[in-house]
């Protein structure tokens, strides 16, 4: 028996897997995939539960997450060139002009 | 009738902006700037003269108006709103008659200043935060004034920037004044609170709360009553701003300041705020004997502490300086012992002569630092060793200095007798008096005439010390200076017969001022029982005693400090006999010099650098130092790090889930 | 969609529309003087529909509200847009930054916020936070160049992204709980039959702070705060300190209001933050060299306080935080366009030592800024004092007593910090040398925040008396 | 049949997560989130969300991840992403700090009584989906275009080349 809470917990699973690659990773585009995994663990919860109450919003939720999610990508990609183009690298060790 | 009681501190206020905003670029001339912050201030003077003689023949003593509606937050309503009953009429007096007069003498005494126009900017500022404390008739109108007040007074601390020291005592000041202010809205909010709260009456409107006070006697809050705590907050409040025990150390640093500055805020108007402010809620100190009592016993303490400091001082404007925390305890334990009367009494006295006394010297360091300046000597212009002598030089100087130091020396009929005395006779005979307080304060007493009369002879008396290249060079100030000085001088000696004491009242003029202030505090006398009751003998006693207490105080100090080279040779030569009799005086004073003066010197010297320096400093620092240290290892949390970041964030959440789990 | 809807958005219409307009002129037209004129008329007409025009329903399309509280942000957002247009006027024509684009991402921001102050609807407040959020990311790291806002931006941009993860969790946990997004629904369905929360809205409820946390810069997810707002341009920090954190504020306030009390199981952990917020933000700053950073802390300060109000639930809270956020957006955007109009060549005066003795060389702006500082401090009779003493009073009311003590604790600590800086721009120092004389834009945006700030101050009753009104 | 489908796609999905956070060639390791995607549109599918299913592979797999590959080839990254990786003692107090993230969050997901109750046949057409958001939600609809839309823009702006005096 397949319940809700199996989808939930698969996508907790992943929500901390995916927070675990952003604590951990340096490069900055990983770092941005990993929160992209994080965004499509919402989907995954979203989608069960949309099942599980038998409704539509989630779903149509999920449809706004992705597009949200894309725009993000574009704008983040835009800036992690720019980033590149300054210090010609993209590790996240060196974003550290900016502290104290 | 009285609707016209916001042009008081309106004028400063328009003065202060036209020589903060033209006065660099557009007025330029000196003569100007102090013609306008002076004339500023002088008019918020006439300005009062009028309302106090038309408050005195109005048979209504309290009177509020309202100028605007400020806010109303829920059942709050705070109005701009002034409040002239007897206790502020006096202050407004003496806050714009003597700030008239410094605002005058500073003309003369900033001349040639760099940013002459900045410093009366900040002057008739500080006029107008200093009326606005004294005529809001609610809690929040007298904050703006009492945080208005502060700022000046950093500013003007710190009005030499370019010195470290004056920077340093600034930011002293500073700190000391927030522990200070955080009392004050602590104990605000504790009686804003349980009045609301519990009786449903939300106000900070002085007499609602003064008509309503009743009600919270039986209202208890940890464990104390609620009168007790937010008077005690009150009171820390009151300690910060008038340099009292423990915060007191604040006040000789603010002498970094120009010593108009000193004269007005930090002698006759700012410190006395706490005093004024404990006048103001005097309904609710005498709803609690304990805080009574804490006020009396810190404002002893501190009266005798700082005198015994005074001792060991060379600096004219720092024995000035712990004169005043002297003075202010003086006027705490009036406060504490219920003689609300004789403090804001000892407060209006006090505010003449150590005003006239800080000009004086403010006078005699002008003119010592014009003569070093003229022979290029760098000898410090305000060090008392290098005076002596200059009572022929500057004899104006000399006679008004000579008469504040008889005034607040309490010598019989000068100002500064009767309100003392009254004080004294407080303590010794009032329900909420103290034998034990009343020893201290007649012992702070005697040391003041010492210390004062040392500082008196020091500067004026013997030889000159200056150092020889610049002793000619020493001039009598001119008019802007010496004007003030003799004004103030006059009401030092003359201010005191507005409170002649019942039992000395041969002509029976009677205490005009306690039955001015009468609809103030007789109220809460009443209620609570505090009187003075003793037998008319007793008083005349105490009297006399404290006169000679004085006399003591005052011969010692001739007898240590007047050498008049000319005296023991005519001695020698007219009474040879006497002559050893002068010598073993001399024995005995050296003696003297060694078991009292040393020890008395010493720990004097122990107080300040010891207690002062160390503990009081130490503590002041070392919680500079602890925030320094939490905000400096927040610092470093700041590492830049992108991981860094987003691990707290994730740590915080998960801190955040395993609360929710554990609920 | 009908007609009567779209005139209930007018206003955004007029954003939205005038920033695509603006846009597509700057493709052909490189002249950035008019662009720019043209985004700050858009915005005041924004302004002005929202103002004059009465919306004929109360909903838009079931997404967003067309009332007075949506409409009070919208003209407030509107303002504040025309007011950023014109503090970066200077900077996008020395920069060379394209000015089209320019324009049109802080119209298109302000049309986000807008809309997030006056969400109904969980999609839509998704929507318009992510709106404004991605116009402050390419905001941020505009000016190409500067290596320390690309830095910024991408710092930005990492850590919100993960701010929106949690935002979407926590909104699908809602949904999950409550099986709607429409609010106030959503939120008030959560609760159990016992009246407390169920675990799924509990966490849901958790999600979303920590992504409101990081957006307005809650302690311990503030650290970003300083970095940001240090590396982005000065006009920018300004936008981003007061619009992106004041729409999110009064998206909570309203969702609050509208819902009645909903967090009382949140209150214990509302409240740690709210404490720590506050004491992280005044010793934060006290450590400072650099007057962004130290008004980076401020702002955490700020928003503490700002979560006191929303915490007490009561209507003389909302109000208060109501108040308080339009006084802080006015002040905060003066202290920042103080900082901008003085940028010149050598970038933006930061450091304590470019700031020595600045009040002699250009007394008037510094004197503004003295003003503002002040108020920010919450200096008695300026605005900043009756937004914390409100906020302070509806504490006391809601019975936080501790919450209130910590507040006064902060706010004593805070005033050391502004003070410092008041001391320093009137310490006479010979080596301080001349900045910007600044634009007329600028100067008007300075002369504006500074009389709101005074006006504010002294008559509190007129804003109190509209908020009143307005609140739901 | 729905267990067991559901096991195993978890299985791929999370092995695939797993090695994508892990591996440390970015190449790789879009790659792998590329094949997790295609687990998760499938579960989407399981779920009845077939439209759901497809906007995964062609906006998540298909545009999003590509996009990656391609600043990732672009900025010529692939071998930059350095050996050094994480030391044990690095990454250990991250793996517990994820785990408790990862316990607590299904703890309380756990709590909620409707947890346990199985999911029942559900299928939503796409047809209805695609009603619903030109329906009820096309002013949202419209904003996530706006946002596309500034998306471009801001893409452009920050990434086209210098041009001439800018930024000075």
């Amino acid at each position: 028996m397949i319940s809700v809470y199996h989808y939930m917990s698969v996508a907790a699973i992943l929500f901390a897997m995916s927070t675990y690659g952003v604590l951990t990773r340096r490069n900055a585009i990983v770092i941005f995939m990993c929160i992209e995994l994080m965004l499509n663990s919402v989907n995954l919860t979203f989608i069960s539960l949309s099942s599980h109450l038998q409704n539509i919003d989630g779903q149509i939720f999920v449809f706004f997450v992705m597009a949200v999610a894309a725009a993000e990508a574009a704008v983040g990609l835009a800036l992690m060139i720019a980033f590149y183009r300054n210090r010609e690298s993209i590790d996240v060790d060196n974003i550290n002009m900016l502290k104290w | 009738m009285y609707d016209k009681l916001w042009l008081i501190p309106f004028f400063p206020l328009v003065g202060s902006i036209i020589n903060g905003l033209l006065g660099k670029r557009f007025i330029k001339n000196e003569k100007i700037i102090g013609a306008i912050g002076t004339g500023a201030i002088f008019l918020s003077f006439l300005v009062s003269c009028k309302f106090f003689y038309q408050l005195v023949n109005d048979s209504v003593k309290i009177h509020e108006t309202v100028v605007a509606s400020w806010m109303s937050v829920g059942n709050l309503q705070v109005d701009w709103g002034f409040l002239l009953d007897p206790l502020s009429a006096v202050m407004l007096m003496v806050v714009c008659g003597v700030g008239s007069l410094i605002h005058l003498y500073s003309i003369g005494y900033m001349h040639g200043e760099e940013g002459f126009y900045r410093f009366f900017c900040y002057m008739n500022l500080f006029a107008f935060s200093m009326l606005m404390l004294v005529l809001g008739n609610n809690a929040l109108v007298m904050f703006v004034g009492w945080e208005g007040v502060g700022l000046c007074s950093y500013l003007l601390i710190g009005y030499y920037f370019e010195k470290q020291s004056a920077g340093d005592a600034a930011k002293k000041a500073f700190v000391m004044n927030r522990v200070g202010d955080f009392g004050f809205l602590l104990g605000l909010f504790t009686i804003f609170w349980t009045l609301g709260s519990k009786h449903g009456v939300w106000t900070i409107n002085f007499v609602e709360i003064s008509e309503k006070a009743h009600l919270l006697s039986g209202d208890m809050i940890l464990g104390a009553g609620v009168t007790t705590v937010a008077t005690l907050c009150f009171f820390l409040g009151a300690t910060g701003k008038s340099a009292q025990l423990p915060l007191f150390t604040w006040l000789p640093d603010a002498m970094e300041g120009p010593t108009p500055v000193s004269a007005l805020i930090h002698a006759a108007t700012m410190v006395t705020a706490g005093v004024y402010m404990i006048g103001r809620m005097n309904v609710l100190f005498a709803m609690s004997p304990t805080t009574m009592m804490v006020v009396a016993v810190v404002g002893a303490l501190t009266a005798i502490f700082a005198a015994t400091i005074g001792f060991a001082q060379n600096d004219i404007k720092r024995v000035l300086a712990y004169s005043t925390v002297s003075q202010l305890g003086f006027m705490f334990v009036a406060m504490g012992v219920g003689a609300f009367t004789a403090g804001i009494f000892h407060l209006m006295t006090h505010a003449f002569f150590k005003a006239c006394l800080f000009l004086g010297s403010g006078s005699v360091i002008h003119a010592m630092h014009h003569a070093l300046h003229h022979a290029h000597l760098s000898d410090d212009a305000q060090d008392m060793r290098n005076m002596g002598g200059l009572r022929k030089k500057m004899p104006i100087t000399w006679a008004t200095f000579g008469i504040s130091c008889l005034a607040i020396s309490g010598l019989p009929f000068f100002s500064g007798f009767f309100s003392k005395d009254e004080i004294l006779w407080w303590t010794f005979a009032s329900t909420r008096g103290s034998k034990v307080v009343w020893v201290i304060v007649v012992v702070a007493a005697f040391m003041t005439a010492f210390y004062m009369f040392r500082c008196l002879y020091m500067t004026f008396y013997g030889e000159q010390k200056t150092n020889p290249k610049a002793k000619d060079h020493v001039h009598e100030s001119p008019w802007v200076i010496t004007l003030p000085l003799v004004v103030l001088a006059g009401l030092a000696t003359v201010g005191g017969f507005v409170g002649i004491p019942h039992v000395i009242d041969v002509a029976h003029i009677g205490n005009k001022l306690d039955q001015f202030l009468a609809p103030v505090f007789h109220h809460s006398q009443q209620l609570h029982n505090i009187e003075a009751h003793g037998t008319a003998s007793t008083e005349i006693i105490l009297m006399i005693f404290s006169v000679v207490v004085a006399l003591v105080g005052i011969g010692v100090a001739t007898m240590m400090y007047l050498k008049n080279p000319d005296m023991p040779a005519k001695f020698t030569a007219k009474f040879s006999k006497l002559h050893r009799w002068v010598f073993n005086k001399w024995y005995v004073d050296e003696a003297y010099d060694v078991l009292f003066v040393n020890t008395t010197k010493k720990l004097g010297i122990f107080c300040w650098r010891g207690f002062d320096v160390n503990v009081i400093d130490g503590i002041v620092n070392g919680l500079a130092k602890l925030i320094g240290a939490i905000s400096t290892a927040l610092r470093h949390t700041q590492t830049g790090q992108f991981h860094n970041y987003a691990l707290t964030m994730v740590f915080g959440t998960v801190v955040m889930l395993a609360i929710f789990i554990l609920n | 969609m009908s007609l009567s809807d779209l005139l209930a958005m007018l206003p955004i219409l007029i954003l939205a529309f005038g920033a695509t307009a603006i846009l597509m002129a700057g493709a052909w037209y490189r002249e950035p003087l008019p662009l720019l004129a043209g985004g700050i008329v858009t915005a005041l007409l924004g302004a002005l529909s929202a103002g004059l025009v009465t919306p004929p329903v109360p909903e838009i399309a079931g997404l967003f509200s067309a009332g007075g509280y949506a409409r009070f942000y919208t003209i407030l957002w509107s303002l504040l847009a025309a007011a950023g247009l014109m503090t970066g006027s200077r900077y996008i024509i020395e920069k060379r930054i394209g000015a089209g684009e320019y324009v049109s991402l802080v119209l298109y921001a302000a049309a986000g916020m807008a809309l997030l102050s006056s969400a109904t609807h969980l999609v839509g407040l998704f929507i318009a936070l992510e709106t404004f959020t991605l116009a402050f990311y390419i905001l941020i790291a505009s000016n190409r160049n500067c290596a320390l806002a690309a830095e910024a931006g991408l710092k930005y941009l990492l850590l919100g992204a993960v701010a929106t993860g949690f935002m979407a969790f926590g909104i699908a946990l809602i949904y999950a709980a409550s099986g709607s997004l429409v609010l106030p629904d959503a939120v008030m369905r959560l609760k159990a039959e016992t009246g407390e929360l169920q675990a799924w809205g509990l966490l849901g409820w958790g999600m979303i702070l920590i992504a409101v946390g990081f957006k307005i810069s809650l302690a311990p997810f503030h650290l970003w705060t300083p970095d940001v707002y240090q590396g982005a341009p000065a006009p920018v920090t300004g936008l981003l300190a007061t619009g992106s954190k004041g729409a999110v504020v009064a998206a909570l306030v309203g969702l609050l209001a509208m819902s009645g009390p909903v967090w009382n199981d949140l209150t214990d952990l509302v409240w740690l933050l709210a404490a720590l917020t506050m004491l992280a933000g005044a010793f934060g700053a006290l450590g400072q060299s650099n007057l962004k950073r130290l008004l980076a802390y401020s702002s955490v300060t700020h928003m503490g306080t700002l979560l006191v109000g929303v915490l007490c639930q009561t209507s003389e809270g909302f109000a208060a935080t109501t108040f308080y956020v339009v006084v802080y957006v006015v002040t905060s955007l003066g202290a920042f366009a103080v900082i901008a109009s003085l940028a010149d060549g050598r970038g933006e005066p930061m450091t304590f030592d470019q700031w020595r003795g600045l009040g002699y060389r250009h007394p008037v702006r510094c004197g503004v800024l003295v003003l503002l500082l002040l108020s920010l401090a919450g200096l008695p009779a300026t605005a900043g004092f009756m937004a914390k003493f409100a906020v302070f009073h509806a504490a006391l009311q809601s019975g936080y007593i501790g919450l209130l003590m910590i507040g006064i604790l902060a706010s004593v600590i805070s005033f050391a910090f502004y003070l410092r800086v008041t001391m320093l721009l009137f310490q006479p120092d010979e080596k301080a040398s001349s900045w910007h004389q600044g634009s007329v834009f600028e100067h008007t945006v300075l002369a504006v925040c500074s009389s709101a700030v005074l006006v504010l101050g002294l008559f509190p009753g007129l804003l109190f008396g509209l908020i009143r009104q307005i609140l739901p | 049949m729905t267990t067991v489908l559901f096991y195993i796609l978890g299985f791929i999905m999370l092995t695939a997560t797993l090695l994508c956070i892990t591996r440390r060639n970015p190449v790789h390791a879009v790659i792998y989130l590329v094949a997790g995607f295609f687990a998760l549109a499938l579960m989407f599918y399981l779920l009845g969300a077939p439209l759901a299913a497809a906007w995964q592979i062609i906006v998540y797999a298909g545009a999003i991840m590509v996009l990656f590959l391609f600043i990732i080839m672009m900025l010529g990254l692939a071998p930059q992403e350095t050996p050094e990786g994480p030391g044990w003692r690095r990454w250990g107090p991250l793996v517990l700090l994820s785990a408790s993230l990862m316990v607590c969050t299904v703890l309380l997901i756990m709590q909620d009584p409707a947890a346990g109750k199985e999911i029942g046949d559900f299928y939503l057409a796409p047809q209805a989906v695609g009603e619903s958001l030109f329906g009820r939600y096309v002013l949202a609809v419209e904003m996530v275009s706006f946002q596309l839309l500034f998306a471009t823009i801001g893409a452009y702006l920050l990434g086209r080349p210098l041009s001439k005096g800018e930024g000075q």
